[in-house]
């Protein structure tokens, strides 16, 4: 079970595992062992990176890594906290392609820097979007 | 000594003498804007040239074709050689040039040896020698690669581009482009009008040797970078035309091979003039740093564009009407002949030479294209008249010697070549009068409909182009070497297989290695060839 | 009606600019030049540069990064060029009308002659938006 | 220093419908390396739907992209499912995979015919396209609509099949088969077509794993997933049918798993078809609960997922939309490079592209009083064109 | 000099000519993909309307090579439909010769080409690019093809010495060498009118209609009427090289030729619509390595009087 | 223990209270209306046995729950307000049935709450509040809101309106 060797190999990282769904696995980590755990799905469990949900809670912003298990057609959602003051996080981009351009898109609509990401420029957004203003943030408003 | 008996005083030596002051004068005149240093040396070893160019062109005798003819050859080096303290390369050039002319020079004397020997006389003024045996084929093809090192033809081309790549602009305009024409093609029609009469094995070899050298020096002029050198395998493929019209060995052949040759010199000076001009004002003759200058430079560019087309054989411009010639020599020829093989060699050099008329205007879109259109890198201006005078004063003539060619040049062409009257040249004013009659028809509907062209941003699907970047229309002729067999016979002529001068070299090298390795030094190794040596005597002289 | 008005109305070629729609009217549009639709028997063509273009179909609420470049391509246009607004989105902005990438209708920024509204038009619609386009040329 | 050589494609272009930008840096007519510029389509509807209602927003979702508007509802509804943990009627899972079918179908003729416009082979688009009408008729008989079908709702289905209808559709499905045997066989046979789709814009295994691409892109480079087999919804678990995968990653290859993924729809149409039950069409719902939830559908571009997360008010407070193509056209920067400009036509288009997706992101007539004539209008709009310009200082 | 002015008018006939052959060649590709297709008049409305439209110049443009090209482009044209429906109309008054026209036939590409280089776009400079590639490979095998046509023509190489060895014995494509000209010269036809599958210089999906890209209204409909000309009498120079039957009475001739014209507009429209556009390089592998052997393999069969 | 308090005499159901509020995930929307419905919906409605308002109700929005309670799914309501012309007693207030509503998380963490200065008659505060007190008329609603109402009616079962037939 994918369940099982995901736990076995995190063990002490994991700082919490819900199961919502059958097939719908979130678990807590620290920012710190993004990479490790991004790795470990990655390269020995060989899934894929769906996407990055990231969302701009009250107090801190929220990423959610989705991995998709092809296998077993379950999706590991590995849940990351930053603080809102600074919101900083290791790219992925070192491990595989796929986070490139969901990295540059949570970083114009969010603010999220992403440390390591090669190019971290507009990728939605015009060049001339204001700095500092990031579409996706809860206090942000039109105009 | 005979005089008279050493002498031509024929139309065709005068035109031949005609053409060489012309061009003296003319490249005189640019040389005057353009030369700046080495001004007396320059001038010595430039009058040099045309003293002993006037020489080839009057003498009928062999040996002083051949004195003069050796003279050309170092004055050739010389000039070539005359900036070389600053750059290695132009002194390898220059070496190169004088290894191949001078080289061919002795298959020259050769050849004359043996044309004297077999007729018995150092005139070449009225003794026609049959070719019927080797020893008479021989002897033509012994002079014949005397005139293609001289004209540039191949496989004795390779220096004509490197010249025209390093050795400074009148000097290539002057003699790869002009002068060595003249002399190597008239030398050729006096041979084949005067000494030898053909057969079907030597009208063959001319057949062959000018229809590749069209077909292959134009596919090398296709992919080069540089205009100069482009404009040096243009000066090679050229040579293949007027080889062609000579090879039919009629009256009309050698007047289209004349006519051409003419021609060639004109707009090939012309263009190398204008080339010299760019070199002036923009400094580099790279293709990649070129562009926009027809802003700047309109007239250079006009007299370019008359050059190019012309070259491309665009009617009614000169090139077009020798080059039809040259075509209607050959249809003739071929209905003349009756050996199926001479038949279809005809035809596929009439096709070659059609075909290598095209890419001619390939090549040349792309240099007017890289030069003169496009993004301008850099402001800079026109230059002085000196320098416009000679390229303006060759762009008219093309334009006179291309609508007006029966009243002018043909007349002494066709009296050199022995025709006294006749309609072989290519009616041109019909076509005129049409082209005249559609461009005002075109003019008239554009003022009748007249609106004001209003001007826009150019279209490129909304985004603004950056201004570092580009495209360039070179980079995608590229793709030429990239076709089917073409990919095999690039690399090769990257590597300069096809080049006599460089195999030459490989092959000698080859041979000193191996005498290298004979000679070790060890002498048991020397006893032992001596006495294989002893023995095989033994064997041949006790058998 | 002069007879350069009927000689346009007769062969209009349009150009296809989507400034920040969904594609369904970009679909439709394409739809209308294959077989069930067929408006080349009309003479109308859609062409590939602008500067061929009679008519502009624009689609899509205008994106803040299209705005420019749109503006741009409709300066370019030779005129008379008429501008179609083509679905619910260039006429009124949709449902995009409150999101930070669309900044203005359509209309604010360039002279709209038509529009048919639609999400998406039908392509029967569509040919009624340019048949009536062809009226409002002949009626001046 | 030599100039970048840069042909650009876009962003009004005809090569795709929407708009985008990409800068081919060419040398001669090869491409080197590609950048892409996209955001010309970007509408900000991940920011709409967090202050829309859980119901508008099966209309939202809907309009992110024309072609594939079944699948992001589909995805958004499966998703709120997936938070509220409810069983929706089977006859709304079966009436729901219908319409995702015809919808794969729909697509992939769609882009059967653009790709074949792309190569310049009019023939073929129009041809796809004309088979491609009887399917939205189709859509037009169950929804009402041409595109933009509105038949997902969370909890089920918002209109119900009529039983008529479905000889109509099998008739429809059964008629398309000789159809797609044309095509199947016209671009097998066709040398012309092989030269300029096989062995071009290659994406090789590793790099449609790095880059994680999706769908037919994925399937055609040999990576064997497909949402519908791997985290089966709906009912596709309970229907026989197969995954197309081939191994090459050329164009070719992209053009044969689609064409042959056409088939696999026409008979799980069939299928859904005899297996329909009658009954209730939608579960009741009543109110969304804090949570969250994520729903995937196999998309015809590929997995489309979407994240939502709710407070329990009647709007989401985050909702995440991740389209297939974001992730596909990705991969140009792999695939493009290396072939011709003419080649990167087809490759921008081969992994079905859909820029909207990536970003998510009765006619008026305005009577002048006025009588212009010809000229005047032609003045007319001279000026207008003047004023912008000044305005924007062109 | 009269009698130019006279005979100029005529290219008129040609331009119809062509404008009818454009349309059928539309109308049946509208037919093989299930449509209607335009009206008849559909392309003089074209035409007329182009010249109707405001003209567009890109701002760094070269501005009188932009705008002289297409004229040159149209003056040529006509002169060389003139040509061809001079020696129709009138056989020995005339002469013109096919090395001449083969000559104006490049100047429409050249300025197209010059034309496009001269808008300063990079877009028209691939386009102008590949039209020059294009050129080169479809000029080669037109020149193969004129070759066995001069053979076979017993050396003329005037167009009324060619309709007259063709009328004295039989028509040049009812033999083997002639079956492969004309194919060689429906190729390079349908090359030179710029028709799918050798379409890449104005590929619209690619370079945005390449070439043309930055034209607009009249210089456009210059080109337009350009390729109206060309639509018009290069299929009748083809009938021309090959397909002069000999008849004894006029009428037959009359029926003959514009069946011939239909035929050759039939052949372009089904190669159009069967095939994909080619790549350049794909269509310089054609018309190099698969055409110009068989043209060469057709001189030797007119040589051996095949 | 805190709660937020509602004074549901003196609310006049104004909007001033509505227009800033600090719920994050929503910020240009209102708590407020939400939690006024709440009370409203459990206290002040008298949960009629046939009633009109559950009747009237098009998407079926409004429903009783096994304890009879009358209750409204956010999801179904559209704001039609038709169940508020159709209320004998007019306690559904027209202005609580938004189409959008949002989740009052009291503020709670934030101690910011911008409503409760905005209201011009003092009628919101936060409060010590642990147990009913029916004299004063304050009733605990939820875990942290609790209402004060003075008018007796409402809880009065002999006005229960029963429906002619």
């Amino acid at each position: 079970m994918i369940k099982d060797e995901v736990k076995n190999a995190l063990k002490e990282t994991i700082k919490e595992w819900e199961t919502k769904s059958p097939k719908r696995i979130y678990l807590t980590i620290d920012k710190k062992h993004l990479l490790q755990t991004a790795k470990l799905f990655f390269s020995d469990l060989s899934m894929r990176l769906s996407t990055i949900t990231g969302i701009d809670n009250e107090q801190n912003f929220e990423l959610i890594y989705h991995f998709s298990c092809d296998k077993s057609g379950e999706i590991f959602n590995i849940r990351v906290f930053l603080e809102k003051n600074n919101p900083e996080i290791d790219s992925l981009t070192k491990l595989f392609r796929a986070s490139d351009w969901v990295e540059r898109e949570i970083n114009e609509m969010l603010g999220v820097r992403f440390i390591g990401h090669p190019n971290l420029t507009h990728l939605l957004l015009d060049n001339d979007w204001p700095k500092d203003s990031y579409p996706l943030r809860k206090d942000y408003t039109n105009e | 000594m005979d005089f008279r008996k050493n002498l031509f005083f024929d139309p065709l030596s005068q035109l031949i003498g005609i053409l060489i002051v012309f061009f003296t004068v003319i490249i005189f005149i640019y040389s005057l804007g353009f030369i700046k240093t080495k001004k007396i040396q320059y001038y010595i070893w430039f009058f040099l040239t045309a003293l002993s160019s006037l020489g080839v062109a009057f003498s009928s005798n062999l040996i002083l074709i051949v004195i003069f003819w050796g003279f050309l050859g170092l004055a050739l080096f010389q000039l070539i050689n005359l900036y070389s303290e600053s750059n290695s390369i132009i002194a390898s050039v220059a070496k190169k040039t004088f290894i191949i002319v001078g080289g061919s020079d002795g298959f020259l004397l050769f050849g004359f040896l043996l044309y004297t020997y077999l007729t018995t006389n150092t005139s070449i003024q009225g003794n026609l020698l049959i070719i019927n045996d080797g020893l008479s084929l021989l002897a033509f093809i012994c002079i014949v690669i005397g005139c293609f090192a001289k004209a540039g033809c191949m496989p004795f081309h390779t220096w004509v581009p490197e010249a025209a790549e390093h050795a400074s602009i009148p000097v290539v305009a002057y003699l790869p482009a002009s002068l060595d024409k003249l002399l190597g093609i008239y030398l050729l029609v006096r041979v084949v009008k005067d000494a030898f009469i053909l057969d079907d094995i030597a009208k063959i070899i001319l057949l062959v040797a000018g229809s590749l050298t069209i077909i292959c020096a134009v596919m090398m002029a296709l992919i080069q970078h540089n205009i100069k050198k482009l404009l040096g395998y243009h000066a090679v493929s050229q040579v293949g035309y007027m080889v062609l019209g000579i090879a039919s060995g009629t009256p009309l052949g050698l007047a289209a091979g004349l006519f051409h040759m003419v021609n060639h010199a004109i707009y090939k000076s012309c263009l190398f003039l204008s080339v010299g001009n760019i070199e002036k004002r923009a400094g580099t003759t790279d293709l990649s740093q070129l562009g926009g200058l027809a802003k700047y430079m309109p007239l250079t560019f006009i007299t370019t564009l008359i050059a190019s087309f012309s070259i491309s054989g665009i009617p009614p411009l000169n090139g077009f009407v020798s080059k039809w010639m040259i075509y209607q020599s050959l249809i003739n020829f071929m209905n003349s002949t009756a050996s199926f093989y001479l038949k279809f060699i005809i035809a596929i050099s009439l096709v070659l030479a059609l075909i290598g008329s095209g890419l001619t205007l390939a090549s040349f879109l792309k240099l007017n294209s890289g030069v003169f259109l496009g993004n301008s890198k850099k402001e800079t201006k026109e230059v002085g008249p000196l320098l416009l005078f000679a390229p303006i004063i060759l762009s008219l003539l093309c334009v006179i010697f291309g609508i007006f060619a029966q009243a002018t040049i043909l007349k002494f062409i066709f009296k050199s070549v022995g025709i006294l009257s006749g309609t072989y040249s290519y009616q041109l004013t019909f076509t005129t009068i049409l082209i005249v009659l559609g461009f005002i028809f075109g003019l008239i509907i554009s003022a009748v409909i007249k609106k004001k062209i209003s001007v826009s941003n150019s279209f490129v699907g909304g985004e603004e182009s950056d201004p570092d970047e580009e495209v360039k229309a070179d980079d995608f002729y590229n793709s030429f070497k990239e076709i089917g067999i073409f990919k095999v016979i690039y690399a090769m002529a990257e590597k300069k297989i096809f080049d006599i001068y460089e195999m030459g070299k490989r092959i000698s090298s080859l041979f000193i290695t191996f005498l290298r390795y004979l000679h070790n030094g060890i002498l048991s190794t020397y006893l032992a060839w001596c006495l294989i040596g002893m023995i095989g005597l033994f064997f041949y002289f006790f058998k | 009606m002069g007879l350069k008005e009927k000689i346009l109305t007769k062969s209009l070629w349009v150009f296809h600019a989507s400034i920040g729609s969904c594609n369904n009217c970009d679909i439709e549009i394409l739809d209308c030049i294959t077989p069930r639709f067929d408006i080349e028997r009309f003479g109308i063509q859609l062409i590939g540069s602008i500067r061929h273009a009679d008519a502009i179909l624009v689609t899509g609420s205008l994106n803040r990064k299209a705005l420019k470049r749109f503006k741009k391509v409709y300066a370019q246009a030779p005129k008379p060029c008429f501008v179609i607004a083509v679905g619910t989105c260039p006429c009124s902005r949709h449902m995009f009308k409150d999101s930070y990438n669309t900044v203005a209708a359509l209309d604010e920024v360039i002279p709209v002659d038509v529009y048919i509204p639609g999400c998406p038009p039908k392509p029967e619609a569509m040919i009624t938006g340019i048949v009536k386009l062809i009226d409002k040329i002949n009626r001046r | 220093m030599s100039k970048r050589k840069i042909v650009p494609i876009g962003p009004y272009h005809p090569l795709q419908e929407e708009p985008e930008f990409f800068k081919l840096i060419v040398e001669g007519e090869r491409v080197v390396d590609l950048e892409v510029d996209i955001g010309y389509n970007h509408r900000g509807i991940e920011k709409l739907a967090e202050a829309k209602h859980w119901d508008q927003i099966t209309f939202l979702v809907e309009r992110i992209c024309g072609i594939c508007s079944t699948s992001h509802p589909f995805a958004y509804c499966l998703a709120v499912e997936d938070l509220l943990k409810i069983d929706i009627p089977e006859r709304a899972h079966y009436i729901r995979m219908i319409i995702d079918e015809l919808q794969r179908l729909h697509s992939h003729l769609l882009w059967l015919g653009l790709a074949g416009h792309f190569i310049g082979y009019n023939t073929i688009w129009m041809w796809a396209w004309k088979a491609r009408e009887p399917i939205l008729d189709m859509f037009e008989l169950i929804s009402g609509n041409r595109q933009n079908y509105a038949m997902m709702k969370i909890g089920g289905v918002r209109r119900d099949m009529k039983k008529e209808d479905y000889q109509v559709l099998r008739k429809t499905i059964k008629e398309l088969y000789p159809t797609l045997q044309l095509f199947q066989k016209a671009i097998e046979d066709d040398p012309v077509i092989q030269t300029r789709t096989k062995g071009v814009g290659i994406l090789k295994k590793e790099d449609a794993l790095s880059i994680a691409v999706v769908g037919p892109t994925a399937r055609a480079s040999g990576v064997n997933i497909d949402v519908r087999r791997d985290d089966p919804y709906a009912f596709y678990d309970k229907l026989h049918w197969s995954v197309i995968t081939c191994r090459e990653g050329d164009i070719y290859a992209k053009v044969i798993v689609r064409i042959l993924e056409m088939f696999e729809s026409c008979s799980l149409i069939e299928q859904c078809l005899d297996k329909i039950p009658d009954g209730a069409i939608e579960a009741e719902v009543r109110d969304i609960p804090p949570g969250e939830g994520i729903g995937r559908v196999e998309a015809p571009r590929g997995e489309c997922i979407h994240y939502i997360r709710s407070d329990g008010t009647n709007r989401p407070i985050r909702h995440k939309i991740r389209a297939p193509s974001f992730v596909n056209v990705a991969s140009n920067l792999v695939t493009v490079p290396g072939y011709t400009i003419s080649d990167a036509a087809i490759t921008l288009a081969a992994v079905d592209p859909c820029y909207c997706c990536t970003e998510r992101s009765a006619v008026f007539l305005k009577t002048g009083e006025k009588i212009l004539t010809g000229d005047d209008l032609i003045k007319l709009s001279i000026q207008k064109t003047e004023n912008l310009k000044k305005d924007y200082g062109l | 000099m009269l009698t130019y002015l006279i005979i100029f008018p005529e290219f008129v006939f040609a331009f119809i000519v062509g404008a009818m052959g454009w349309w059928l060649e539309r109308k049946l590709t509208a037919r093989f993909q299930y449509r209607v297709g335009p009206p008849w008049y559909q392309s003089f409305i074209d035409i007329a309307k182009l010249f109707t439209k405001e003209t567009l110049m890109p701002r760094n443009a070269s501005k009188w090579l932009f705008i002289l090209s297409p004229i040159i482009a149209f003056s040529s044209t006509t002169i060389f439909s003139l040509a061809i429906l001079q020696s129709y109309f009138m056989h020995n008054s005339f002469t013109i010769d096919v090395i001449v026209l083969l000559y104006l036939l490049i100047v429409p590409s050249l300025c197209i080409i010059i034309g496009s280089f001269a808008s300063n776009n990079p877009l028209a400079l691939v386009g102008a690019t590949r039209e020059i590639k294009l050129m080169l490979a479809y000029e080669f095998v037109f020149i193969v093809s004129l070759v066995i046509i001069i053979i076979k023509s017993g050396g003329s190489i005037k167009l009324n010495g060619i309709i007259a060895a063709q009328q004295a014995t039989h028509a040049h494509i009812a033999s083997l060498s002639g079956i492969i000209a004309s194919i060689l010269g429906l190729f390079y036809l349908q090359a030179k009118l710029g028709i799918v599958p050798f379409d890449a210089a104005e590929a619209e999906q690619e370079i945005m209609g390449g070439t043309m890209i930055e034209y607009s209204g009249s210089l456009l409909g210059f080109f337009r009427a350009t390729k109206l000309l060309l639509y018009g009498s290069l299929p009748l120079l083809l009938i021309l090289l090959f397909g002069q039957f000999p008849h004894s009475r006029a009428w037959q001739k009359f029926l003959t030729i514009p069946a011939e014209y239909i035929i050759i507009i039939l052949l372009v429209a089904v190669i159009k619509n069967i095939n994909p556009r080619l790549r350049i390089k794909e269509i310089l592998n054609f018309f190099w390595f698969f055409l110009f052997p068989v043209g060469i393999v057709g001189i030797i069969l007119a040589l051996r009087g095949m | 223990m805190k709660r937020l308090f509602i004074d549901l005499d003196k609310c006049d159901a104004c909007p001033e209270c509505v227009v800033k509020c600090s719920y994050i995930y929503h910020p240009q929307n209102n708590g407020i209306t939400s939690l006024r419905e709440l009370a409203t919906f459990s206290l002040i409605c008298h949960h009629c046995e046939e009633a009109p308002c559950v009747n009237s109700c098009y998407h079926k929005a409004l429903s009783r729950d096994d304890k009879g309670i009358i209750k409204r799914a956010r999801f179904l309501c559209t704001g039609c307000k038709t169940c508020s012309i159709a209320c004998p007693f007019g306690v559904i207030f027209a202005d609580f049935l938004k189409f959008f509503d949002s989740k009052c998380d009291y503020c709670i963490s934030r101690n910011n709450q911008s409503c409760i200065p905005t209201c011009l008659y003092t009628a919101l505060e936060i409060k010590d509040i642990d147990t009913d007190d029916i004299a004063q008329g304050i009733y605990l609603v939820s875990d942290i809101l609790a209402i004060k109402s003075n008018k007796k009616w409402f809880l009065d079962d002999t006005v229960l309106y029963k429906k002619k037939k």
